[in-house]
């Protein structure tokens, strides 16, 4: 029970650890995995603990990986597999889309198939092309997947533990930039339930809504905000499907204002849809339009370019300026 | 080859008389499921039939060389094959009539929902053999696909991931000469598709795919060297897609019937029949017997296909996830408000 | 310069013909697009016309397809390939998001990749699973495709001649259950340009925004709800990347109230964007927030049940009723 | 094998002096082109670099068996190649400098931009030889992959499509024996990658990827073949990563340094160097001046890599399209205003 400092990646890896010896159906594989420990070190000692069978290096072929995770899931396995980075992903976009998200509709519920795909996702670690991509609005708008994305060490404990333990295909989006930042903790005393927000900071002028790697952006915000009396509430969507309309709604219904923040290009995005849904459902309490701050619509910048492209605290600030403020 | 196309044994190591007339029978219901289907197409209760008419020796041979705990993993075409390992055809029929995707369950009859997305269930097969084979089982998987489906990404993956775990995997080629409209020859340089076995160090052999016998002693070796540990193995038949590749495909603008008429000649039931009839195993009675029994079957597919189920909304939004979302419930709701209006209109 | 009636498919084969003739550089390649025509016949007779090396069949394998379309366009060429049906396209998605999208940006414009991915799309045809998805949602997140979809028999014809005619990659959608049929058109004088989006009726009370499928569904509903004395505008999107936020926008600015409709499933979709886009920019000028018509946020149903999945008159004129109409 | 490990020559047919002398020319530069870019990373100038520290007789002989008109549709790690024919490797190197994605012309230079998705560049190294076919060209398209890279569904696809069209393809896989940590018996089975041809009907040659004179030759009888209208061929190189993947990763977690000593002797340099000196055909002198040539390369690298370049926004989205859309335009006015109000500030 006790509050230690550590990193998202350290937790992510112990959430690994744990479930696995919880329930020996877990296993865990993908490319580099096994005796490397995964290239984020994520996968860290499983397979010299677990051994080869229950930790292992697949083939380089991620249609492959997904694959055969879904067959060792429709026959009694708990597959957590890692696409090495967002965009190496795509390969297994069919296999994730016409399999993973359909199999238990498909059969009225008798093929369940209870895995974890876990993708290391985002920018601002000066990550050349591929490396960077913010991929969540593909995976949300597909039926029959979970979306996650923690921003904080505990969540990612929490959330990934759930991830593994639910009957439903999860996508497990780990913002690359929070991997190695340190926080306190309490492990076990986390529960960060799939499908609950979080209000991270209380406010009363506007509402901040964010989720993975935008998070701490937005706690930078409304502190800076706070330094120039305006009181910004911060909502971690953490759990992108299913969403949680009633913490995010309330949220918003009590400032009256709100900024969606994310990474990813924001045309036909995760962030259309929170600021869609906010509107649909607060219209009447709110002073001025939900306004998104995102990603231009544009591949993701090569390194030297990438701070222009990166939510960022100004950017966050000059957006809450302009939510038409009566004493403005 | 182990019948000659006029039926007579060219080979040694036949499979034994019980298991010939078992495969006849089950060749004679699987006909018969064909034609049905067919009609039931026509007739407006099918949506659309791939048929494996001319193919049902790969049919019966697939599903035979499985012992109980076996896996079986079909394509679309394969409705025959999962009839012959003992699931119900109406069930089977169930994702072309429309009420559901796949009607049976995938666990319990251990066979897998038929696949649309070509070589995707290749995939699958390989994860449920491995898992088994983890769990210390000695389960093999038939997994089917088509020449076509050889062309694809997946095949490859499923192939080479196999071998590098030694997964017991039969995977069982049903070289039908087309893909649609496309020809073999568009489909692939190689030798044989048998040869495509030999970049992932996968024995591969070629069968005659209208010759059950044949069928029967290779496939089920190679259920036999995957389940001993030899690791996984490809087989291809080559057949013949007699038919349209669906009802909706007129098969005309792209093959002369010239191109036809010579594998109507090799049909894979005669071969046998005469067969069976040379050796004294199979009489009129008999035949007739069997016939019977096909459409008896048949008789069950009409009842159980000519039904109009009442499709319930509710099950739109129950399995899309183990617990429906919020959202979903909210949508649900919404179709319920709207049907309660009619019913109030 | 005649008008004739015409279907879709006739109007998309007579584009593809013509812009053959027009342009040596186009080639026609897929799944059995040569001898067949293609199962829906829109690339009929063209292998006859032009020859083998101008429209030919490919070995089965959609990213083979594209990857090769890719390097074609590199070199000079100008291909058109099909996709056989929507979901059979998910093969080829890191072929797209990876490569199609991000060639010319990648190389500063050194290197053009004008192409076009016709795909027959969406439901309303009693398909089977994997045969009616509506996948624009990850087409139109990804920056770097144009993305269209016609609605008629005119716009089919000109909008596929400027997508084959432009430089950048375009994602063609082809309403399936538009395909055969028939509707006055003057192909000569079609011009739709890609990034204009069309009136299609005139109205005061609210705006129905559609495009695809959605678009003969909006005007039916428009049709009925004159009847009722309501009169309702339609926005035919047509380019749903480039988006015309100017037509749409000023079209909801003059009734004030607003619908989107399209058969996607609703979350994280094109429906999203379009509902936050006309939220934030004609905030002001709404009575209502701006509501959706949408697929529910389910796998595509089986036939049976495919009619609660489509946008109905019945569900268009219920969302109009529930736009907060002052006499209500 | 045309020189054994020792560089006595060991085969007949060695390419011309000329040949050999230029290629070592290029390996002594690719060596350089690898420590330069290394210590560019240790400074802080590149982010990452995958070396071909070891390989550098595959990505010479690559480049040198093209004639000007042929393409080279390289990898990550093949930088040294891109410099072998004839791009500025200060322009090759802008990708993990992190200016720009891709820093040379492919088209002018008929290099394709680094392909990073694995084997997803084999398609477009296909599309292009047949483009270039069908107008009546006689280019051919060297494509490079690693051992790591024939697992995934696109080289299937790739040599697939090439064989059926008979495209001018030499698909090259250096086999250096590992993807990042995972050694080549997690990727396949198969007695060999060269044998992956089979199941395509292409030609596999297999070749001792630290000779040269061997590479020089296989490769340039591949090319010639494919030109000459036999269709596709593949090549496996073998050689050996002697790095780490890339300065980011620890290969001291999954390989034994002991691995990697046989390795280093067997280096692709001393080898042809040997020889050539027993041939007369190098001298001290002559090395020497290689060896100045190469260090004047690296000096031109260090000059244009230890540049701080002035990022643009507006390249941002200059180039995402032919012309801005709309919202392109409203999104760089966005980053305009904000700098403009900074400046004020
Ligand atoms: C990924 C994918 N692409 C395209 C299709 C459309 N399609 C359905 S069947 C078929 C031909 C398959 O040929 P083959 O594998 O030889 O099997 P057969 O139909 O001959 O049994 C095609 C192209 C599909 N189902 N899946
Ligand atoms: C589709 C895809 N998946 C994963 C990666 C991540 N990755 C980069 S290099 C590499 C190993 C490649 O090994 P190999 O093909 O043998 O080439 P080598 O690095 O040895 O030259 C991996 C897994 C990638 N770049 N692309
Ligand atoms: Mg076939
Ligand atoms: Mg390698």
């Amino acid at each position: 029970m006790a509050t230690e400092k550590l990193t998202m990646a350290t937790a992510l890896n112990r959430a690994l650890r744990d479930s696995m010896a919880a329930d020996k159906s877990v296993v865990v594989f993908g490319e580099d995995v096994g005796p490397l420990g995964g290239v984020f070190r994520i996968t860290d000692g499983l397979s010299a603990e677990f051994g080869e069978d229950r930790c292992f290096d697949t083939p380089l072929a991620e249609s492959g990986i997904l694959g055969m995770a879904i067959g060792m899931a429709m026959n009694g396995m708990r597959p957590v597999v890692e696409m090495q980075f967002d965009a190496f992903a795509y390969p297994a976009f069919e296999q994730l889309v016409s399999h993973a998200a359909k199999m238990r509709n498909r059969t009225r519920g008798r093929a369940e198939v209870p895995l974890v795909i876990r993708v290391p996702y985002a920018g601002g670690i000066g990550g050349v092309e591929h490396h960077c991509d913010s991929s969540e609005a593909y995976y949300a708008h597909t039926p029959g997947l979970h979306v996650l994305a923690p921003s904080c060490p505990a969540d990612a404990y929490g959330l990934l533990r759930q991830a593994i333990a639910s009957p439903d295909p999860v996508v497990f989006l780990e913002p690359k930039k929070l991997y190695f930042s340190r926080t306190e903790a309490d492990l076990d005393s986390s529960v960060a339930p799939i499908g609950r927000a979080a209000i991270r900071r209380p406010g009363t002028d506007a509402t901040l809504i964010a989720y993975g790697p935008a998070v701490p952006v937005a706690l930078e915000a409304a502190e800076a905000a706070a330094q120039e009396g305006r009181s910004l509430q911060v909502v971690d969507v953490r759990s992108i499907v299913p969403f949680d309309d009633e913490t995010v709604c309330e949220a918003v219904r009590s400032t009256g204002r709100a900024v969606v923040i994310a990474e990813a290009a924001g045309f036909a995005s995760v962030s259309s849809e929170i600021a869609a849904r906010v509107m649909e459902r607060c219209f009447h309490h709110l002073h001025a339009p939900v306004r998104r701050v995102t990603g231009f619509d544009i591949p993701y910048p090569p390194p030297k370019l990438e701070h222009f492209q990166l939510p960022s605290v100004d950017r966050i600030l000059d957006t809450v300026d302009d939510l038409q403020w009566e004493d403005s | 080859m182990l019948l000659d196309p006029d039926g007579n044994p060219v080979g040694v190591d036949l499979p034994t008389d019980d298991a010939l007339i078992r495969a006849y029978a089950a060749l004679v219901a699987a006909r018969r499921l064909n034609d049905q289907a067919y009609a039931l197409v026509r007739q407006g209760r099918l949506a659309v039939y791939p048929s494996s008419h001319g193919q049902e020796a790969c049919q019966v041979a697939a599903a035979h060389v499985l012992s109980p705990g076996d896996w079986l993993f079909p394509t679309y075409r394969d409705t025959a094959a999962i009839a012959a390992r003992g699931v119900d055809p109406v069930q089977a029929l169930t994702l072309l009539k429309g009420d559901w995707h796949s009607g049976y369950d995938p666990v319990a009859t251990r066979v897998a929902p038929q696949a649309t997305p070509l070589a995707t269930h290749l995939l699958h097969a390989v994860g449920v053999a491995h898992a088994g084979r983890l769990r210390g089982e000695d389960a093999v998987v038939m997994a089917i696909c088509g020449d076509g489906a050889t062309s694809e990404g997946d095949f490859h993956e499923a192939l080479n991931f196999a071998a590098v775990f030694r997964t017991p995997v039969v995977f069982f080629v049903q070289n039908n000469e087309y893909a649609i409209s496309v020809p073999l020859s568009r489909q692939t340089a190689a030798p044989s598709l048998a040869h495509k076995g030999i970049g992932y160090g996968i024995p591969g052999e070629r069968v005659d795919g209208n010759d059950i016998a044949a069928l029967l002693t290779v496939l089920g070796a190679a259920v036999e060297k995957a389940r001993s540990g030899e690791g996984p193995q490809l087989v291809e038949a080559h057949t013949y897609r007699v038919q349209a590749h669906t009802n909706a495909d007129d098969a005309s603008r792209y093959r002369d019937a010239d191109e036809v008429a010579p594998w109507i000649a090799r049909d894979p039931i005669t071969r046998v029949e005469t067969y069976l009839r040379g050796r004294g195993l199979l009489d009129d009675q008999k035949a007739a017997g069997y016939a019977a029994s096909a459409a008896e079957m048949a008789e069950h597919m009409r009842a159980g296909l000519n039904t109009d189920v009442v499709a319930d909304y509710r099950d739109l939004f129950a399995y899309v996830y183990a617990e429906p979302t919020p959202q979903l419930r909210e949508q649900q709701a919404l179709v319920a408000d709207e049907l309660t209006r009619e019913e109030v209109r």
